[in-house]
């Protein structure tokens, strides 16, 4: 079986600086896959350029079969790629049943949409009480969800969510992060990015180690947690 | 969605992978002796063919009937023909011509041979749309037709250092729909072969020269440049200044494809007192070079406009903000020169201040105008600042109508202006009367094409010493990134000031002269766009031609711009719609300008640079660095 | 000051027009950070095209008849031109510094009006433009044009109907999603080029439909007017807060009648006596535009810069 | 090998050198040769022309410069000075003071070129008399009308200086024509209170006030004055204060561009009060444009009717005939009679020396048009002092059944 997402000696270049050179991994159906290290590692320019923001200078991307790497960004969505961005990005002026419907935007099926969107409700109730403020409004916390419920509403294949947990306080982000439990339970692939190692190892089938630019170490979640040093670089023990 | 372009996709993904897109070879294949003998045949076809009567009627301009020397449009031909042929000899190795090509590249051949292809087929086929038909060729004609063709595939069949966008066998995503039509597929990727990559040239260093000889070669080509420059104000007719246009500018593109500017320019660099110093004696020649009233003149009006067009560029070029109304700033100064330039029709027509004096309040005025369009407008974004001063460069003109007494104070009297402004008296010297100069004589205009000149060192000299200090830097921090200049200490707004201001009032400087100049101010020169300089238009578009942030750049955009109509008379009631068409090319193909700043190139076209790469997604996919930021 | 409800009309009209052109400039804005400088003359192409639609069609048809085959093929005209301009003249610069597509866009100003000037025929005295019957009608103390009416019912009808599709239509919501963060509106899946077409063709669809109601209201069209229009839109999509559609009409609207108001009553101000009137009336909305960015910097409706993250 | 290569280069670059000095020498003669075989022992005289010749006033500045080809081929046609050619160079301004300048180094410069008529514009004239004065070089104007370029700047308190001997105009001024019509209101027309607009161009403003003063010191009430700008096409507001200002009159100063729009306001918000203005408006466009409104709006201009001068209509049939473009309505007559006044002090300046052109001919020419007398196609042409026309025939023109139709002709004294 091959899986769904195969990256191959990617490299991606910001003028003449390489931020990623060269990295290969790939991600099976139902698996969690997280990458993980320090700032400025490569790990959200690689995300970017698996969702067509960035172009990269070689290497080659397949998802699902077909080759990424010369279509645009919002074709690769329809492929069933989704991608909740660092920061969260949310439309600020939208209402969160707009951005809802946003994350929406290439299916047609009124129906199925009006459903999903409801099950968004259900996975954050919180989201569903306030559906006709502006998004802005939202504090980080719930914005971050917003933005994990807007990028389900394409239904996607996989789902890229890239520091999830960022600036968020420990309630929240334990909060995040039993959703993506809950999400991985109902059976939903997903490329997790995140800073925070200890939490994302415990959750992650596969794990890679990233530092400027390239994989360092693969392996399980688990056998990555408990690397010696992967729990004195990334988890702070000494 | 099951369009996707995946097969090729992965090909072009391959092909990458195994290699770059740079190569050196032919276009046209064929052996190198064979290319090489072609080449010089065509040069050696073109040059005799312009010792033939080209046509038989005198009714072409330049008269090219007569057989045995050659005129006209046949000189420029000739000129590249020999050029080419030279250059040629000197690439293929050539003792003794070799340093005619120190990069070794035949780019520069293949150029030249473009210049003379160009200039020779335009004469040809200009004869034969002017006259009525090719029955009016003589078989010179056609001999130059040809030779000038076998000269350019000669060239091409050369070895050339190429740099195609995309691998050869690329797809290509923008022509869509016109996949189905192969030949426009083909087409297209030929043309993106056809690009010539000459951007890293290797050429030995020319400062191991005698440094003797470096200033001579220094002087020569200043002497020569200056040569071309009269010999083109001279050209009579239209038809001639384009042909000559075409081998100008392509025979200096495959001159640079050489290499030789760029030794050229490393000679300057090293010399550079000297050199400036040069530069200068030859811009004091130019009305000793011609005795010439007319030309003096509109040497003056380029030093004007080009001068004014530098003070933009320290707002434009330097500091990144869009002036829209720039000229507002040197209607402030050529209006407060004449107010107190003793002008009959002044307010204060008594008072006649000498020039230094009314300069310095021309800069004033411009300076407390800069100030108070600025103060409000610049802790603004960007936008806001084009629309303010856009605005503000229209209601100058109102103003200045207005205040006649009749509509508002009386001040710069109205749509009548203040004219009869008296001509400058320098130390006992006026400018207005003619003077001998040994054997030569200095009109009125050249007199102020002079004092010109040296107000534009001096502009000159304030935009390089600016540039260079602290808070030239930090001009150019704001200009790159304004969050991060500002983050790093830089107070943003106040840096943004001085620029605004210094940039007003160098306009101011050049007004007090402009006035003088024109012997009277009206509001009506003031505008936005129009076909004659001065207007903002005009001025930015010099600026962003010439290259911005540099210093040479908008004074030669404002010369181009500036002579170029004055030459294609043919023009004349299209001169505004050819204008407009060719902002929007230069804009496309050349957006740094002529001479462009290192690091504003690498901004323009940094979406090439990422070397190895292919393109490989569709337009809508953003280069990293800007995704990035 | 009995004249003060004509006035206020007078400047409710002229600002009407102002409002119709500034959603051009608005919507490119707000979508590309892109002050489209031609759109003055895709309004004035707006009208020559009706004009010339209007020349073609057999003389003895009615006006009324005539007026909906007039906007269509101005439309035509302004979108294509307007379209053609994004497609061929902007969007290979989308990612260079701003100014180069500035310059592009004063190119192609230049060039637009100058096509107009020299191959339109006869277009360089002010050609005359039909107009509506009727009229004026009294409205209380207030003389009103049939043009007028027109005029303003076409700005009321446009506002509401982008209003509507801007608010609630799917194209709508992706056309505020990629103003407000193109980027993540690529990841939703939205094709940012073709939204940017789309803003591209409304803004050339209301300016031809302002060029139209021009041409009603003066009774003339001359290959100059975009400039005047185009500075003076402009000026009320930054009033009115730049890259707001609400915000640019309400600027058109300040803007217009603070016109009128100033060529009427500055010179009844005291110690104002020489600063009144018509000649004076750019130089007051000019003041005006300061004195409102000074306040308030991101324009009357604008959002706050910050709230762009 | 060194040796040779370099010896190549050397004649090659000689052999360039010589071609470039050969031909050199070569256009002159052709040059030379052009004028023997086409003029055989005649001398050609070049009379330069200035104007705006594109862009927004071109259609004018056309008329002008085919105004003096006419005059020109005419004088050629009837051999008017035996021994001479006469041509026209005609120059673009873009109505700018420094092209205007630029243009007049041009002509200056040219040892051909004996006089220049133009410009357009008042405000490009100020940049080209210093040069034509410097060049002892004859200009005249068909169409400046502001009275400071001949009387100096304190013309309006009666201290009249002439700045420049060279500069002559075959226009009236604008102090004649604003006299005549404020004139023509008061007197003929019974109206009392005016409402005076105009475009704060030189020309506009002028007239408007010149207008204002004499129909104040004619008993006449002025209600109200406001100003436009060029390029303005809503003038709701302005039209709104004339209304309430229940003036029973406007009088516009500037050109139809603007003026047509503003009777066309006016009499659409029911202000059916007639507009009268200067010669800038006296043009069919303003009555195309402003159709209906226009009738009984009024202009003043200079000279009699057309139809009365048999001259005047030969010269329009032949302008209409050649197809030449632009506009010769408004100033193709004074035109023609500037270059006629400079073809005809040619001769005398001939007469003078023998048959043929002194060497000093220019400065000659000077005296020569400052004593011209003849009758032209516009009325009379003769200079005074100042260089200003002695034509001061004056018509009140109205529009009267969609035509303009002379009301009254007379001249106006004082």
């Amino acid at each position: 079986m091959t899986a769904l997402l195969e990256v191959e000696d990617l490299r991606v270049a910001y003028g003449k600086i390489e931020a990623v050179k060269g990295i290969s991994f790939s991600v099976e159906a139902g698996q969690v896959v997280t990458l993980i290290g320090t700032n400025g590692a490569g790990k959200t320019t690689t995300l970017r350029t698996l969702s067509g923001l960035l172009k990269p200078i070689g290497g080659r991307v397949r998802f699902d079969g077909k080759v990424l790497t010369r279509v645009p960004a919002h074709k690769i969505v329809a492929l069933g790629l989704a991608h909740s961005p660092e920061g969260r990005h949310i439309f600020p002026r939208l209402t969160i049943e707009e951005n809802l419907k946003l994350g929406a935007y290439l299916r047609k099926d009124t129906t199925g949409i009006t459903k999903d969107i409801n099950r968004a409700y259900d996975l954050f109730p919180i989201l569903g009480e306030r559906r006709k403020q502006a998004a802005g409004t939202l504090s980080g916390g719930e914005q971050q969800m917003l933005a994990m419920g807007r990028a389900l509403m394409s239904q996607p294949k996989l789902l890229m969510l890239d520091e999830p947990s960022m600036g968020l306080s420990p309630i929240m982000m334990q909060k995040i992060m039993a959703t993506i439990v809950e999400l991985k339970a109902q059976g939903t692939t997903i490329l997790l990015v995140e800073q925070n190692a200890q939490a994302a190892l415990s959750l992650a089938d596969q794990a890679h180690v990233m530092e400027i630019g390239t994989i360092k170490l693969s392996g399980t979640g688990q056998d990555l947690l408990h690397d010696e040093g992967v729990r004195k670089t990334y988890l702070g023990e000494d | 969605m099951t369009d996707l372009p995946i097969a090729a996709a992965e090909e072009a993904v391959a092909a990458t992978a195994t290699h770059g897109n740079r190569r050196t070879a032919p276009f046209i294949p064929l052996p190198l002796t064979a290319a090489r003998a072609t080449t010089l045949a065509g040069a050696v076809i073109t040059i005799a063919s312009t010792f033939m009567s080209w046509t038989y009627t005198t009714d072409f301009p330049g008269d090219l009937t007569v057989s045995g020397y050659p005129g006209g449009l046949q000189i420029m031909t000739l000129i590249g023909a020999i050029l080419t042929g030279v250059v040629a000899l000197g690439t293929f190795g050539l003792t003794g011509l070799r340093w005619l090509t120190p990069s070794r590249t035949n780019n520069g051949v293949l150029l030249l041979a473009l210049a003379t292809l160009g200039t020779t087929w335009y004469t040809v086929i200009d004869i034969a749309a002017k006259l009525g038909g090719l029955a009016n060729l003589d078989p010179g004609g056609f001999v130059a037709f040809i030779g000038a063709l076998v000269l350019f595939a000669g060239a091409l069949a050369l070895p050339l250092d190429r740099h195609p966008e995309e691998p050869a066998d690329a797809e290509y995503y923008e022509l869509g729909r016109a996949e189905g039509i192969s030949a426009v597929v083909r087409g297209y990727a030929w043309l993106r072969e056809a690009r010539l990559h000459h951007s890293e040239l290797r050429v030995p260093d020319a400062r191991k020269l005698n440094r003797w000889l470096q200033r001579l070669v220094i002087v020569v080509v200043y002497a020569l440049g200056l040569k071309i420059l009269t010999f083109g104000l001279a050209t009579d007719y239209s038809d001639i200044f384009i042909g000559y246009l075409i081998v100008l500018a392509v025979g200096v593109w495959g001159l640079s494809a050489g290499g030789l500017l760029k030794q050229f320019q490393q000679l300057t660099q090293h010399n550079k007192k000297f050199s400036s110093t040069v530069g200068v004696l030859t811009a004091i020649a130019y009305p000793f070079a011609q005795n010439n009233e007319l030309w003096a003149n509109l040497g003056a009006s380029v030093l004007i406009v080009g001068t004014v067009a530098l003070g933009l560029n320290i707002v434009v070029g330097l500091t990144g903000l869009l002036d829209l109304g720039y000229v507002a700033f040197l209607g402030v100064g050529a209006y407060t020169a004449a107010l107190v330039s003793g002008s009959p029709f002044s307010i204060w027509s008594g008072t006649q201040f000498p020039f230094w004096a009314a300069a310095l309040a021309g800069m004033g005025a411009a300076c407390v105008f800069g100030v108070l369009i600025g103060a409000p407008t610049l802790r603004l974004r960007g936008d806001y600042l084009a629309i303010v001063t856009l605005g503000f460069g229209e209601i100058f003109r109102i103003i200045v109508r207005n205040l006649d007494g009749v509509s508002g104070p009386k001040v710069t009297n109205g749509p009548n202006g203040i004219a009869q402004i008296p001509d400058l008296s320098i130390f006992g010297y006026n400018l207005g009367d003619t003077h001998s100069v040994g054997s030569f004589t200095l009109g009125r205009f050249a007199n102020y094409y002079l004092l010109m000149l040296v107000i534009t060192i001096i502009v000159v000299l304030v935009f390089t010493r600016a540039a260079d200090s602290r808070i030239g830097r930090s001009w150019i921090a704001i200009r790159e990134d304004e969050t991060a200049a500002t983050a790093m200490g830089i107070n943003g707004f106040r840096v943004k000031l001085v620029a605004f201001a210094l940039g007003a009032s160098l306009a101011g400087l050049a007004g007090t002269v402009f006035a003088h100049v024109t012997n009277s101010v009206v509001p009506d020169p003031y505008v936005f766009s129009g076909s004659v300089p001065p207007n903002s238009a005009f001025l930015l578009a010099a600026v962003v031609l010439g290259g911005m942030g540099t210093v040479s750049g908008p004074i030669l955009g404002a010369a181009l711009l500036y002579v170029i109509p004055q030459k294609l008379s043919f023009l004349s009631q299209y001169e505004l719609f050819a204008f407009g068409i060719a902002l929007i090319l230069i804009m496309r193909f050349r957006p740094e300008g002529i001479i462009p700043n290192r690091r504003r190139q690498l901004e323009f076209h940094e979406d090439e640079t990422p070397a190895p790469g292919n393109r490989p997604m569709g337009d809508d996919t953003v280069p990293a660095t800007t995704a990035g930021a | 000051m009995h004249t003060l409800p004509q006035q206020l009309a007078n400047g409710l009209f002229l600002g009407s027009m102002y409002g119709l052109i500034a959603i051009g400039y608005t919507m490119v804005y707000g979508i590309v950070q892109l002050i489209n400088f031609a759109h003055g003359e895709i309004f004035m192409t707006g009208a020559f095209g009706a004009l010339a639609v209007y020349t073609n069609l057999p003389s003895s048809m009615s006006i009324w008849a005539a007026l909906p085959l007039m906007l269509v093929g101005g439309a035509i005209v302004s979108v294509l031109i307007a379209v053609g301009a994004e497609r061929f003249a902007y969007r290979p610069l989308r990612n260079a510094p701003r100014l180069a597509p500035l310059i592009t866009a004063i190119g192609l100003s230049l060039a637009l009006q100058q096509a107009v000037f020299n191959w339109y025929p006869h277009a360089t005295a002010g050609k005359h433009f039909p107009q509506l019957p009727g009229g004026p009608f009294h409205i209380g103390s207030v003389d009103v044009q049939s043009g007028d009416l027109f005029l303003l019912g076409a700005a009321i009808v446009c506002m509401i109907a982008l209003g509507v599709f801007v608010r609630s239509s799917r194209t709508g919501r992706a056309m505020q999603a990629t103003a407000q963060d193109p980027d993540t509106a690529k990841l939703m899946g939205v094709d940012t080029n073709r939204i940017i077409i789309i803003a591209f063709a409304i803004g050339g669809l209301f300016a031809a439909v302002a060029g139209v109601a021009y041409g009603l209201k003066y009774g003339q069209v001359k290959y100059d007017i975009g400039f005047q229009a185009g500075l003076k839109a402009f000026t009320a999509a930054v009033l009115g807060g730049i890259g707001n559609i609400y915000g640019a009409m309400l600027g058109g609207l300040v803007l217009g009648i603070a016109e009128a108001c100033a060529t009427a009553y500055i010179a009844n101000v005291p110690g104002m006596e020489q600063f009144g009137g018509g000649a004076w009336a750019q130089v007051w909305a000019f003041v005006l535009l300061i004195v409102v960015l000074l306040v308030r910097p991101q324009g009357l409706l604008g959002e706050r810069v910050a709230d762009r993250a | 090998m060194r040796h040779r290569s370099l010896l190549i280069l050397t004649s090659v670059l000689a052999t360039g050198a010589l071609t470039l000095t050969a031909c050199g020498s070569r256009s002159d003669d052709s040059k030379k040769g052009g004028d023997n075989s086409s003029g055989g022992s005649k001398t050609t005289v070049v009379i330069g022309v200035d104007a705006p010749l594109t862009g927004a006033n071109s259609a004018t500045g056309l008329g002008i410069q085919y105004g003096v080809q006419i005059a020109v081929d005419d004088a050629n046609a009837k051999n008017l000075v035996p021994g001479v050619t006469f041509k026209v160079k005609a120059l673009d301004d873009k109505a700018q003071p420094a092209t205007g300048q630029t243009n007049a180094t041009a002509l200056v410069q040219e040892s051909d070129v004996i006089a220049a008529v133009g410009p357009l514009n008042s405000g490009v004239a100020q940049s080209m008399q210093q040069v034509f004065e410097s060049a002892k070089m004859v200009e005249i104007s068909p169409s400046n009308t502001n009275p400071a370029l001949t009387q100096g700047k304190d013309w309006a308190t009666g201290t009249k200086t002439r700045p420049f001997t060279t500069y002559f105009r075959t226009a009236t001024t604008d102090a004649n024509q604003g006299n005549f019509a404020a004139d023509y209101a008061v007197n003929t027309l019974k109206k009392k209170s005016a409402f005076v607009v105009d475009d704060k161009q030189t020309y506009g403003a002028g007239l408007a006030g010149i207008f204002q003063g004499k129909f104040k010191s004619l008993g006449g009430k002025i209600a109200g004055t406001d100003h436009v700008n060029t390029g303005d096409t809503d003038f709701s507001a302005l039209v709104t204060k004339i209304k309430n200002s229940h003036a029973d009159m406007v009088y516009y100063g500037g050109q139809y561009d603007e003026s047509e729009l503003v009777t066309k306001q006016l009499k659409a918000a029911g202000v059916h009060i007639p507009l009268m203005g200067g010669d800038g408006m006296y043009s069919d466009t303003y009555i195309k444009t402003a159709g209906q409104a226009a009738e009984g709006d009024l202009a003043t201009s200079v000279g009699v009717p057309v139809e009365t001068l048999p001259a005047a209509k030969t010269f329009i049939d032949t302008y209409k005939s050649k197809g030449y473009p632009g506009d010769y309505g408004t100033y193709g007559g004074y035109s023609y009679d500037a270059a006629t006044a400079i073809i005809k002090a040619v001769k005398t300046v001939m007469d003078a020396n023998g048959g043929k052109l002194p060497s000093d001919a220019r400065a000659k020419l000077v005296d020569a048009v400052q004593k011209t007398d003849f009758d032209g196609i516009a009325g009379h042409v003769s200079f005074d002092q100042y260089g200003d026309t002695t034509n001061k025939q004056l018509t009140v023109y109205q529009v009267k059944g969609g035509k303009w139709t002379a009301v009254k002709t007379g001249v106006y004294n004082g």
